[in-house]
């Protein structure tokens, strides 16, 4: 029998596979096709402050081996978020699950962060400092390595769950944002978030999405996200929580051996609704394939 | 939600740029005309969604028109062709809210869920009057089908090629309607419920990027909040619209 | 009939296909197979002052909808692409041909860019300040602002001819590094080079390719690079030359409506030799198709 | 070189993990043993090369071996299924330089371009001994065909269950022969010319991103400069190389 259990900032993992934030909602669109217990955790709808509609449509476009998205961070905000989403989570997933927090200012990342901090059900604070797809605020913090450290800092304050920063790939140089948050006291960081990309509507010769660019996902940024997992597994000692264009087991692996603690797994969520637990399934025999009898062992095992 | 793979039986031309694509597969997923399937095209990372048009055991029928690369690729697909599909998505027309003589409305390729409604109402003894609009005469479709189920059709073109001219408002005889289902461009069904006051249903179109409401992609802001195209539509009622 | 004529400093293009750098050697295995006369112009392998043998091998990893490449700039030396390659592509082109420059000091850039100024075949000198595979050099002036104004600055001494200068993609700002090359004196820029990235070996658990990370390009690149072409074309008033998994007339068409005067086809050669002619040929079926009638009104027509 | 549109004629197991793919298509591009194809597969970017086993008017015959992802689907592609292909691709064995008793050297997937090589030389009535290695006897294919084609043919197996126990070095009767051809993996090349000085011909392989000489991605460094395997080789003389 293989292993597949991980631990994630003292929180033990069934398997590293966690459905990530924006690609799963609450959890409740996905409890009728299979047991959510399957998952080593999911990410919740970025949560912000105040309940957020959202951006005007349309708010996807296709590319290739990926798509383009500009939500904006539709969610009920984070009062509802725990007064009606958790506890309806509570009833499909017996595990903790993780928050991510998107803001637009520090304080909101704080407020968010100290509401969250107090629900049993969460394991682990996701701060999303790289969120493409709203004016003033979100990635702006994820590409600045000060602006970075400064909402680790003050989250810190806020919490004493595991802190997980999530990293924006659009910058230069991602070790820099990671040393920052290390520094600041995260306990481990997640990456990475959409790129920023554009599409074209031929016939009105206009961008396709309502503010021009949006965020690149899916399989087309797999080399890139494990570039960055590889760079920052070098920089800092913090577990890594890897993602971006995941889509089988052979990925998870892959990613694993790049440096990452555990895997997210969002786009293929949207074209393949059973794509966790089809790469959970798949797992042991991939890690059969290969000769590894216990996923842990392969940490960074690339380096 | 259920996701089949299904088989190609036909994929020929009806209209013009437009296809009847006949599968075989599993169709349990389907309750209600309007609902829709998200189809898995090869080479395509998004799946395209397409109402069902009509369905049995083991048999589904979509007609889809070409209107970008994918749907353009979809035309080269022959019989035996195997397609991964997400079936039976969305909330689709409540039979139940129609009334003793509802006005079916279709334009362009809005018109394929139209057909099982249809046949659905005939089936519980309404009387069922449709309207029908398309740019001309060689885009037409479903005319024949609908009037042999039994429909009073009427049909309105751009170009008047076909039935009257004008837009598919000059079909709809809502006077003598008890209320409406429509399905077409928004354009179209936001000036028919500037028309009308009767009660209806309308049948929405967003992007989409997953089709079973985990992405928050095709969202559309009524008063009652942000409701999604996929689930909570794509049929919604004029008044959750507040149309 | 439609016109696909553009201008690109000054030198006119019969239509605005240019074969990319690095995917078209210096056109001699394309010759044989169509006239090359067709294309706008083709920029040829990466040159540098001295021979370079390259990296060692594996130098490609595939990619979902792309691939990564580190060969190292392998070519002959400047001298040898006088003496030798440029006498060969006069037999087979008669256009002026864009001189792809890059090197590991702005010494080199000069030195080779003073030599090739002096051909009378050479159109254009295109400057790789982005070259992710070279250690020492090449990319890290493209990645910082200062460096690539000094290099822009160094060479708008040595050339009278068109200077464009191609940018990384690798960057937190790309509108920052692009405004520092124009105030020095740039003609026109050319984005976008490839994406740094990894891919693992789950076999031998290390990086496939041999320093670890490699260029990605390829259809996977599209939306990115549409991104960086529609910033850039609002920073600077330079003509642009855009490229990034272009693979057929409409994403021509939707790069020239991003900002691209010009268009570079790069991987897309490799998985099909006759790209660009197939390119060129699609172009007015797919002009009229959306009511284009003349190419050069839609540079930059989405702003 | 030339791009042809092939169907798949015969896609069968022969071996362990290892298929005959028999294609129906244009095959006037290959002219000599050891050049290659470059195929591509749906749903990869980049084409997988692989030699040429045989051909004849309209049909290309090939021989592969489950490697990796892609090869793993090919498995699942059926008759009548279209390839895109380049063809004719590469530099491949000189008959010239062959001499009256060469010796064909073949490990695992490297075996199928030795039977074009083999049936030619027997044509032009060589006295032709072939050397195949494999790891085990499940794993060995071609054999059979190659005795047919009149050549002496000796197996060795790492395991010993076919023909002789070690490595293909085990069953090169070197000593008889004028000269060599031979085609597997670098280390089974490197040994063969390290231990014989016999002229030589070796067939190479590496990962490659054109197929035809474009990007530089598949060089060899040798005292002679840089070389591409797929324009400059995939064979190559062993003096070029100084092996
Ligand atoms: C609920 C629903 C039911 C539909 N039913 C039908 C039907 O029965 N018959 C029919 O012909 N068409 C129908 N459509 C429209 C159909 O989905 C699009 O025509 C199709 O997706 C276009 O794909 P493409 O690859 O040709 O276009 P491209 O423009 O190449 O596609 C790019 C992306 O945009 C999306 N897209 C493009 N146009 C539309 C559109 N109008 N609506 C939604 N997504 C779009 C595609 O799905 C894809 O993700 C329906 C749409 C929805 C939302
Ligand atoms: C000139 C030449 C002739 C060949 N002839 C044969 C043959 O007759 N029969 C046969 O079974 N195999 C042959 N090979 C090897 C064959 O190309 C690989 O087994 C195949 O590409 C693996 O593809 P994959 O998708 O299964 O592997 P993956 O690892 O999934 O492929 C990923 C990428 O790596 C490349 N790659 C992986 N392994 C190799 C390899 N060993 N050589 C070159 N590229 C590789 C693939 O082409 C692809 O680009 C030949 C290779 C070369 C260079
Ligand atoms: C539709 C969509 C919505 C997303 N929303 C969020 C979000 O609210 N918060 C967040 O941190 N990331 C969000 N993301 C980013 C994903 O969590 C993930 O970082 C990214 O998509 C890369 O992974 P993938 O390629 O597996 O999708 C979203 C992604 C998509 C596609
Ligand atoms: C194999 C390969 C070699 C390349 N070599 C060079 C080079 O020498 N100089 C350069 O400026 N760009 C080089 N590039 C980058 C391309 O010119 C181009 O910028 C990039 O590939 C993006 O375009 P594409 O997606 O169309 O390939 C190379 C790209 C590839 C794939
Ligand atoms: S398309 Fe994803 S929620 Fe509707
Ligand atoms: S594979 Fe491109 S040059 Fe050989």
């Amino acid at each position: 029998m293989v292993d597949t259990r991980v631990d994630l900032c003292g929180v033990a993992l069934s398997n590293p596979v966690i459905a990530a934030s924006g690609t799963f909602g609450f959890g409740q669109d996905f409890a009728p096709l299979y047991d959510l217990n399957q998952l080593g955790s999911f990410s919740f709808k970025g949560t912000t402050w105040l309940p957020r509609e959202g951006n005007p449509s349309p708010r996807i476009a296709e590319c290739p081996a990926g798509l383009l998205n500009a939500i904006g961070l539709q969610n009920p905000g984070v009062h509802k978020v725990i007064s009606e989403e958790l506890p309806r989570i509570r009833q499909v997933f017996d595990k903790p699950v993780m928050a991510n927090v998107s803001g637009f200012s520090i304080e909101d990342y704080v407020r968010v962060s100290e509401l969250l901090d107090a629900q049993a059900q969460v394991g682990w604070l996701e701060i999303n400092i790289s969120c493409p797809n709203v004016h003033g605020g979100g990635m702006a913090f994820g590409t600045d390595a000060r602006m970075a450290g400064e909402v680790t800092r003050a989250v810190r304050a806020a919490t004493r769950k595991p802190l997980i920063i999530k990293l924006s790939p659009n910058v230069t140089d991602i070790t820099e944002i990671a040393r920052a948050c290390e520094a600041e006291g995260a306990d481990a960081l997640s990456l990475i978030n959409t790129l920023l990309g554009l599409r074209l509507n031929l016939k009105t010769r206009k961008p396709l999405l309502p503010f021009g660019t949006g965020g690149l996902s899916g399989p087309a940024v797999l080399p890139i996200a494990l570039r960055m997992v590889w760079q920052v597994y070098e920089a800092v000692r913090l577990p890594l929580v890897g993602m971006g264009g995941v889509s089988s087991a052979r990925d998870v692996i892959e990613m694993m051996l790049a440096g990452a603690t555990a895997v997210q797994v969002g786009s293929a969520n949207l074209i393949d609704p059973w794509a966790c637990p089809r790469i959970i399934h798949q797992l042991p025999g991939a890690m059969a394939q290969h000769g590894i009898s216990c996923l842990r062992d392969i940490i960074g095992g690339a380096h | 939600m259920r996701q089949t793979a299904f088989t190609i039986l036909e994929n020929t031309p009806i209209a013009r740029d437009t296809y009847r694509l006949r599968l075989a597969g599993d169709t349990a997923a389907f309750k209600q005309p309007g609902q829709f399937v998200n189809l898995s095209l090869p080479g395509y990372y998004l799946r395209r969604p397409f109402s069902a048009c009509d369905w049995q055991k083991g048999e589904l029928l979509l007609i889809y028109k070409v209107l970008g690369q994918g749907t353009a690729d979809l035309v080269a697909l022959r019989p035996g062709t195997r397609l991964d599909a997400l079936c039976g998505l969305g909330r689709g027309f409540d039979l139940n809210a129609c009334g003793r003589q509802p006005l079916l409305v279709g334009g362009g390729v809005g018109v394929p869920p139209l057909y099982r409604l249809a046949r659905e109402l005939v089936a519980r003894g309404r009387t069922v009057r449709v309207a029908l609009g398309f740019n001309t005469a060689a885009d037409a479709f479903l005319v024949g089908e609908l009037q042999a189920l039994g429909a009073q059709v009427r049909v309105a073109t751009l170009d008047g090629s076909l039935g009257e001219r004008g837009t598919v408002l000059a079909v709809c005889d809502a006077d003598s309607a008890s209320d409406f289902c429509a399905c077409g461009p928004t354009a179209m069904l936001k000036a028919l419920c500037a028309a009308t006051r009767l009660p209806g249903q309308v049948s929405l179109e967003e992007r989409m990027g997953c089709g079973f409401g985990a992405c928050m992609g095709c969202t559309v802001m009524t008063p009652a909040g942000p409701l999604r195209v996929c689930r909570e539509g794509p049929v919604f009622d004029r008044e959750v619209l507040a149309w």
